[in-house]
Formats: structure tokens, C-alpha cells, sequence
């Protein structure tokens, strides 16, 4: 297949225009077809990340998102600087990529006119890391369906702690699981959907201790890094270590749900976890 | 292992030693010479000790002879009773607890546990729980709720184990289970930061009412080396990142991350692990008495405002 | 695999079978006969089912024609949403459970799994669960209780597995926590006895406010085959074991163990299949909606009674 | 050691006068001594099994012992008959040699002046097992550690559920179960002592929930037999298999603890337990 090869890279550029590359087998994908598929491979069923627009578009009735808290933004409690520059720098640079405060979205909307409360991290934020702004909204988010009796369902994106405000990011780990809790014992449905990748303090947090726990197929989620687990360990891990099914199979995951029928999964489940909070509309 | 800067200490150290065996036969000779000698080995180390950078503190934090939780079992707590296992799979040695009673005071103890010897390091993996030592500490915490005891937690851990086994029974999960649950515990939780406080390996139980640190103790959110990698993509830039990252308590204090610093001797906690042993003991049992008159339920409302409050820098907005 | 007490049945039902199949073209000619045979079938059945002995039912509630829980999901609930997990180990098929609605009735179901193939069969061990899938029950009617769904259990095991790992991972201790936590779970629990109810691995999710059973179900400590080994030391002295063991449904509704006897349809619900399930739907039905219009604090009372009184012969001294 | 092995066969009765023999390593051990020694081998340290007298000897304060219930007796729900006669005479044979009406002891007494509920199986009583007496008297001294607030402590031995009670025996497990978790709610501690052997119905009840779980060195603890276990997974075990040490390992025990330190033992914890309920005298 040497010849294929060779001619993937030298037309890759003109292609890149029309074409998707599937990140994960390389199978090339009309972009229209890419988008209509909601960004899963057609081939491999690769499910791509989803930026937070787009989440809530695939999840949330068209029209009744309503976003709460999105003044809240990055802070810098630290001053941090490292090789690349400041945290300061990166964090503005990073909002103006993204049109974004911070790298999680909250607020309200209705699945199949069921009233939700719903926070979307975006990886394409820092790569989805839990800062002090993040942990803030998430926490804020909880607060508002523990008030108003409505479930919460986290998508998680993330890398994990946001390293650049230093032991505040570790704290935002504690901070949002204890407004977990607090759903738990109020009876409030709180739903974790770890998507591609949900990892390190995030996987350590939140993500993991839903009522339940679903993913979508093939997504990475773990808590040490592949990397730092081979030198630890010093040797190979298996091919499908720390994917959704991998989970799945070790009983973290309720289930593993494809992402067209996401919604339709959430339609029916909802009525089960509602019987405590009132229906409001 | 002894520490680069300790050195102009450590020649003072070494000749007072060398005298003190010399003049077993006879005191007077020397006498004079040892006074001054401790007078000056003083004077030094607190020069050394009131400069150090947060990449000697993390030296000094980790140093082996620093005191670890089985020192403070022995020489601060009385009918330490360790209780094993987590129920469901095994019984990790990486995160210990018991009963212990502290100055008439009686607790659930748990933490870390690194070891003071290679065979003792490698029983409990230098201080790196798998899940199932998270899941221990959480069977006694509960279970120290239920006796209505007080929880002490001592946090001293490089981080949670990464490795596949700990994947595979669910390291993030154990960790997160805990931080929730420990949010709600119905009974006063102490945590002291002795030694490193390593990241998510830390916090899995770190949770409490009073967070006490340790004056040369550490707590970040990753590994100044491993921060280096990442964001210098250069490891021998950890001093770099040690300085960027916070994490020492004077900085954390100011963070109101933790509640209080418990001062070391000059000279650091392994060179005095009697009075800092102490000293542990008294802030304790300050924290004891005083928790314990707060009720459970504001107890648990404040323990979680407490946490809610870190990282809000705006105005409340609830 | 036939039961060999069917014979006179089976043989007429293959008559009737063979029949039908030539009578495909010219209905009326075999019409009569037919008709007949049927009849026949039906006289034979009630005759056989009237009379089984317990060793027999023992051979009935194993049927691998018996409905099992896949099928019931199928047949008589709508929205299934299985959930997977123990959160600490692993995923049983040994036991499953899941969200699932029973005439308009929202409940968590869980119950063991046999298999309706033996890739299945393998797949869930034949219905003997390991620890992980008593926890994940555990786990499922916790959160049952925490969204106030009552919670159906369908048992149908030849036991919890006596395997190397189950015993590692604490089956007794699983098992155990199971009865305990169940007795307290504020939330109504209907027990169903549908095939085999073997010893501890039946009633690790096996305690309820309701105990119901299907009139060909046995219930018992002991397998009579392992009983028969034990006390005649001769596997062959089943039956005779069975007999003396006291497992079904009639004797266990004398005994106060079961609450009701669910009828089958004279030839088993082997044979009548849907009848079967519809019988258990209606029944479900009725006590889910019987249960609820109890408080929940008056349901865990009267349920620590329920099992207090079992076993209890002479006068109360309390 | 042929010659050795033939001597000891010969020599054997006039022996069994003056000597015990340990069950475990065979070695021969002066009556007295043995007897003094809490019947532990001062060879292999094999704790042999206590009878319910010996054990609340070894426990309790002298004289503090006051029984509950002792008239609750065994009972004959199935009318069982088995290849060697019927349940009826198997039981009165038990009583009759045991002294006991039940395979277990119920009552209060103190440990170091410190007031206790206690239940004590006796192995010797149809191999300690867990019949509907059993279940009840059991219940009955949780009901009363509970209205009194002491601390119920259970001293486990046995086989098993009693098959000959049939289903009302596995009835027991849950009937027990449902009185701990009375406790657990209340607050009041349960202690589960395991001595050699607690296995089938009553490792799977009472004896493994315990606030703590205790042991003594050497104990058979498991929930399914070794042989029906190697017959099911066609291998063999491991020699430590199913012993408290195995248990401890696997993390379902708190403790071993020799039998000559068990009252210190229970001494250096009550006090820890003992916040909630008040002490009496
Ligand atoms: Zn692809
Ligand atoms: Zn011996």
C-alpha cells in the first residue's frame, strides 16, 4: 500500500478542502458527509470531538438553551508563567480561538421537553482543563438544578486539572464533587457523559461518579496518562487500555451509547430519574 | 540522600559528631569548641531554612528522614489499632488507618504511607495507593462517622499509583467516590499535609473542615518534574516550575488553601522529628476540641462552603 | 433436553405436530383429529402437572424452555435501559438489572441470568453470579431508592459460583452485605422466584416486602442433588432429597417463606410461555401499586418483621 | 519417619490418655499444656476450636456472663428425614451431647468492666450450624445490644446453614443480616469474630459484615467448600486458600488476632466504639 501512502500525503493539501481525514483510521470522508454523520466516522466509527455549540445542538429541544453564568472566566491566582509565556497570554488567546469564557458551558434547556440542566466542557478550551472558572460553573450549574429540582448532565471533555493556576485547579476536583454530593443526597438525577478524552483530574472527579455513567464509543477515558503508566510500569499496554468499552467491561460505565442515539437515550431514561423533582417547563 | 544546600550544615554537623565521640573520656576538653560549634550549626540552619526556594523545600519535604505517618503512630498517638481492607478486593498498604487516640483524644486515623525502609517501600509502593487503599479509607472514614470519632488524615504521597491494575479497578473513580462522600462525612476532619501532597493522590483524601500544612510540606496539583515535561519539555526545569506553581505553604496560605502552617524547627522536621512530631500533636488536638463543638450539619455546610469559596474570585453569584 | 415424566404429553404433541404439518394443504381432513389430540394433550398435562413431585419440579423449574429474565424483559416490559457495573471490579451477566417498565409502572428490575444459548449461558455463567454481580445490584437498588422506583428481583440461579476468584473477591462478604442493605432500601422490593431459587445465591437479591413465586419454581438451602451427597452421601438420592427438603411453592407458602403462588398453565410455563409472563405482570402490577400506598419508613419496618417472624416457633420474648 | 508414623499408630490410645495431638501438624502435646495454652499448639500456633464455655472463659469477666433465651431450642419446620434418621433425633442427640439447646450462646456480660452483648457459636452443636433457634437467638441479642446501646460482639463458628431446616435455615441469613443492619443504623457497634471454621450461610450473613472483622490465625473462613470449588474449576487450590490470612490479604478482614490477646484486644477497642452508646454497669 506504499503507493497509497504516497499519494495520500502529496494531495493531502488540495484534499484537506473537501475532504475529512478520520483522525483515528485515516479514511478519507466528504466533509459534508463527516458533518451529517455528526462528525463519526462512516469506516471506523471514530466518534470526533464535538465542540460545545454543537453538543448542545445534538442534545438540547432547537431554541431553549438558555446559558447561565457565562460572565464567569479564567482566573489567575497564581501568575503563572511558563516556557511559552504567560497563563494570562494563553488564556486570552485562547478565549478569542474559541468565542468561549471559559471551557465549560452551563445552563438550561429542555430534552424532548424535559427540562434539564446541562454543563458541556470544551476541549478545544485548553484542552477542556479544569480551572477555577470551570469548577466554578460546574458548581454553579449544580447549584441551580439542586434549586429548581431538574437533572444534571455533565458532558465531559478534558485533559484534566488546569496546571496553570496551580493547586486551585486540584481544588476545583473537591469543590464540584462536594456539589455533586449534595444532588446525590437531595435525590437529583446527576447523569456523567464522558466523551473523547475525559482524563486525569476530571476522570478523578465528576465524570466518574454519575448516578450513571455513559460514554460514547471508542472514547479515551483513564486516569494516568498512557505514557506515564508504560514508564511506571515498563511495559506495552493493551490496545483498547482505558477506552470506553475497556470501562465498560471493568464496570465504570452504565453504557456506551452512539452518538445519533444519544438523545433518544436521554429521552428515555429521563422519566425514570424523574420522579422525585417536579416536571417544569 | 543529603541535600546540596544543607551542606555548609552538614561539615558543622560532622565535626560536632566527630568531637562529641572524640571527648566520650573527656568532656572539658572540647566543651567550649561543641557550644560554639551548635551555636553556629543553629545560626546556619536557619539561615539555610528561612531562604529556601520551593524546589529545596520539595527536597526537604521529601527527604527520608522526614517523620511519616508510622513515626507519628508511635510517638504521638497511644492504642493505634490499624484496620484492614477495603471490602471488595484487597488491602492496600500505600493508605493505612485505625483507631489511634491523640493526647486523650480519640480518632480514626488514616494516610499515607511511604515507608522507612527499601522492604517497607516496596510493601506499601513508596506511598502510591492503588484504589483500594482510597476505598479503605473511605470504609473507615464512614466508619468513624458512625462511632462519631473525628477523622485525621495525613497526606504524604508523590500520587495515586498510575499503573494498570490501578486503571483497571478504577483509580479515578476511588479517588472521585471520595471526594464527594468525604464532603458530606458527618463527624470533623482534620487533614494535615506532612510530606508531599501529590496531586489527586492527595486530595483523595484530603478533604476536611481544617486543611494544616506542614511549614516545609508541598501540595500542587502535579509533580514540579512532571509540570516541567509538560509545559518546559524539559524535566531539569522542575525548580522552574516549583517556583511558578505555588506550592509551598506560605503561598498556600495565602491561597486560603490551607487553614493554618505548622512551623518546623529550624533545621527542618528531619533534623527535629521530636518537636515537629509535637507540634503536630498540639495543632491537633487544638483542631480536635474546637471542631467538635461545631454540630455535624454545620459542620458539613461549612466544609462545603469551604471548598465552594476556592477558586471564586467574582462576586457570588448563587 | 426432555423430561422423561412428559413423555405420554410429548407424544401426543408430536402427533399433533406431524398432523398439522401434512394438514398444511387440506385442513379439514385432519381437522377432527386434531381437535381430538388437543383435547387429549390438555387432559394429559393437567394429569402430569397435578402430580409432580418435587423432583420433578426441580427438572420443570430448569427447563430450558422456561422463560428467563431476557425473556420477561422482552415480553412484558417496554423502555429497558440495562445499566452496567459495580463500579469497582467489574460487570456481571450473572446478574443484570436496569431501568424498566412494567404496565405503565416504573421500576428497577434485576434479576439472575441463565442464557438462552449457550454462547449466552457462558457468557453469563449460567445464571451463578460472581461478588460483582451482587454489588452491581446493590449499587442498582441504591439508586433505585435514591429516584423512588421500586425495585423487581427476579431470581433464577442454581447458585452464587463456587469459583477460585469469587471466593477472592469476597462472594460470602457480598452476598452478606446484599441481605443486610436490602432489609433497610426505603423503597418497595418485590421478589419473584421464577425457576431455580438456589440457596445463597437466590437470596443475596432475594430480600423484599413481597416474595412471590411461580407455582413450578422451587426455592431451596441446598441443591437436592448437593443435599443428597451430603446427608445420603449418594448424588442418585435426589429426588428423595428434594421430597425431604420441602422446595416449593406449595410447601414455601405454608412455611410463610413466599407471599403468593403464581399458577402456570397445566404443562408448565415451558409450554405456555406468554401465558406465563402475563401472569407475572399482572401479579407484579398489583403489588407494585399494593406497595406504594405504604410509607416507606412502614415498608422497611414491616419488612425487618417479615423476616423476624421466619423461623420464630415459639412465643415472642422481645 | 515410616517407623515413626507406625509408633504413633501403636502407641496411639494409651497415649490419647496424657497427650494431645494436633489436629494440624500432629504434634503431640501434653494434655495440661495444651489445655493451658488455650488449646493453640505451641508447635504450629493452629488455634483448635473452643467450645461456647471456653470462649466466653477466654472473653468476659469472671462471673459477668448472664444468658438470654437459652430456652430457645431447635426446631423441626420440614419434619426432615435423611438416610441416617430423622432431624428430631439428630437434634436431641446434639443436645444431649453439647449440654446446648441451640449451636449458639446468647447473653451480656463485661470485658474489662466494659458491658457486652455476645452470641457464641458451638461447633459441636450440628457443626455450629444456622438453624431457625440459631437465627432467632441471634436476632434476639441484636434486638437487645440495641435497646441497651452495648456493643453486640459475635463469635462465629460453623458450617453452615442447617439444611435439615431447609428453606427456614437459609432464612436465617437474611433474618440475621436485616438485625445488623438495625444496629448499623442505630450506631451501635457489631464486632464479627471468625474462629476456625465460618463458612457456606454464615460467612455469607452475619460473620462478614461486621464494623470490624476479626479472626484468629490460621481460621477457615470461605463461602463454598474447597472440594465442590476444585471440582467447579477443575484445579487445585492454594494451601492458603480460604484462611484468614488469605482473607486479610484479599482485604475482608481487619485483623488477625491470637487467641491469647483477644480480650486485650477487644479491651484496646471498645473504648474506640463505645462514644455513642452510654456505659453501663
Ligand atoms: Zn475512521
Ligand atoms: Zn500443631
Amino acid at each position: 500500500m506504499a503507493w497509497f501512502k504516497k499519494s495520500q500525503k502529496s494531495e493531502s493539501k488540495e484534499k484537506s478542502e473537501l475532504w475529512n481525514i478520520c483522525p483515528s483510521c485515516k479514511a478519507h470522508v466528504y466533509k459534508e458527509e463527516w458533518i451529517a454523520g455528526l462528525k463519526v466516522c462512516p469506516k471506523c466509527n471514530y466518534h470526533d470531538r464535538l465542540n460545545y455549540q454543537e453538543r448542545l445542538d445534538l442534545i438540547l429541544d432547537n431554541g431553549t438553551f438558555k446559558e447561565i453564568n457565562s460572565e464567569i472566566s479564567t482566573n489567575d491566582p497564581i501568575n503563572f508563567v511558563d516556557a511559552k509565556g504567560s497563563y494570562a497570554e494563553k488564556a486570552k488567546a485562547a478565549k478569542k480561538k474559541t468565542g468561549m469564557n471559559e471551557a465549560v458551558v452551563t445552563g438550561c434547556g429542555n430534552i424532548n421537553d424535559i427540562p434539564v440542566v446541562v454543563a458541556v466542557m470544551d476541549f478545544r478550551f485548553m484542552g477542556g482543563s479544569l480551572g477555577s472558572g470551570t469548577g466554578e460553573k460546574i458548581l454553579l450549574a449544580a447549584e441551580y438544578a439542586l434549586r429548581n429540582k431538574r437533572p444534571y448532565i455533565i458532558f465531559s471533555a478534558s485533559g484534566g486539572a488546569r496546571m496553570h493556576e496551580g493547586i486551585i485547579s486540584l481544588m476545583q476536583m473537591a469543590k464540584t464533587c462536594a456539589a455533586i454530593a449534595r444532588l446525590n443526597k437531595a435525590g437529583v438525577p446527576y447523569i456523567s457523559v464522558l466523551t473523547h478524552p475525559t482524563t486525569g483530574g476530571v476522570s478523578a472527579s465528576f465524570a466518574t461518579i454519575g448516578d450513571i455513567n455513559i460514554s460514547e464509543p471508542g472514547a479515551l477515558i483513564g486516569f494516568a496518562g498512557r505514557r506515564v503508566i508504560e514508564e511506571t510500569i515498563k511495559q506495552k499496554l493493551p490496545k483498547d487500555f482505558q477506552t470506553a468499552e475497556y470501562l465498560l467491561e471493568h464496570g465504570f460505565l452504565d453504557k456506551i451509547v452512539a452518538r445519533k442515539d444519544m438523545k433518544e437515550f436521554f429521552t428515555q431514561f429521563l422519566p425514570y430519574a424523574m420522579k422525585t423533582p417536579k416536571r417544569r417547563r | 540522600m543529603d541535600l546540596d544546600f544543607e551542606a555548609p550544615l552538614l561539615e558543622v554537623e560532622e565535626r560536632i559528631n566527630e568531637l562529641e565521640k572524640l571527648g566520650k573520656g573527656s568532656d572539658i576538653k572540647f566543651r567550649s569548641e561543641i557550644t560554639e560549634l551548635k551555636r553556629k550549626a543553629k545560626s546556619i540552619s536557619k539561615k539555610i531554612y528561612k531562604n529556601l526556594t520551593p524546589w529545596q523545600t520539595v527536597q526537604v519535604a521529601r527527604h527520608k528522614d522526614r517523620p511519616l505517618i508510622n513515626n507519628y503512630i508511635k510517638n504521638i498517638c497511644s492504642n493505634f489499632i490499624e484496620l484492614h481492607g477495603d471490602r471488595c478486593y484487597g488491602d492496600d498498604q500505600g493508605i493505612i488507618g485505625g483507631f489511634a487516640t491523640i493526647g486523650n483524644r480519640q480518632v480514626m486515623l488514616i494516610g499515607h504511607q511511604k515507608g522507612n525502609s527499601v522492604e517497607e517501600n516496596l510493601k506499601c509502593n513508596f506511598g502510591m495507593a492503588n484504589p483500594e487503599g482510597y476505598r479503605k479509607a473511605l470504609r473507615l472514614m464512614r466508619l468513624a462517622e458512625r462511632y462519631k470519632l473525628p477523622i485525621v488524615s495525613l497526606i504524604d504521597t508523590p500520587g495515586a499509583y498510575p499503573g494498570l491494575e490501578a486503571e483497571e479497578r478504577g483509580q479515578a473513580e476511588a479517588i472521585a467516590r471520595n471526594l464527594a462522600e468525604m464532603s458530606q462525612i458527618a463527624t470533623p476532619i482534620i487533614i494535615v499535609i506532612t510530606g508531599e501532597g501529590g496531586s489527586g493522590g492527595a486530595i483523595g483524601i484530603g478533604v476536611g473542615d481544617a486543611i494544616i500544612m506542614l511549614e516545609n510540606a508541598v501540595y500542587s496539583v502535579i509533580s514540579p518534574e512532571g509540570c516541567a515535561s509538560i509545559l518546559w519539555r524539559d524535566g531539569a526545569k522542575a525548580p522552574l516550575a516549583a517556583e511558578n506553581l505555588k506550592i509551598t505553604s506560605d503561598e498556600l496560605l495565602k491561597l486560603k488553601v490551607i487553614d493554618e502552617i505548622i512551623p518546623e524547627p529550624a533545621g527542618g522536621a528531619h533534623r527535629e522529628r521530636d518537636e515537629t512530631m509535637i507540634a503536630v500533636k498540639q495543632t491537633l488536638v487544638k483542631y480536635i476540641d474546637r471542631l467538635k463543638r461545631t454540630s455535624t450539619s454545620k459542620l458539613v455546610n461549612k466544609r462545603y462552603e469551604k471548598f465552594a469559596a476556592l477558586g471564586r474570585f467574582g462576586k457570588k453569584k448563587r
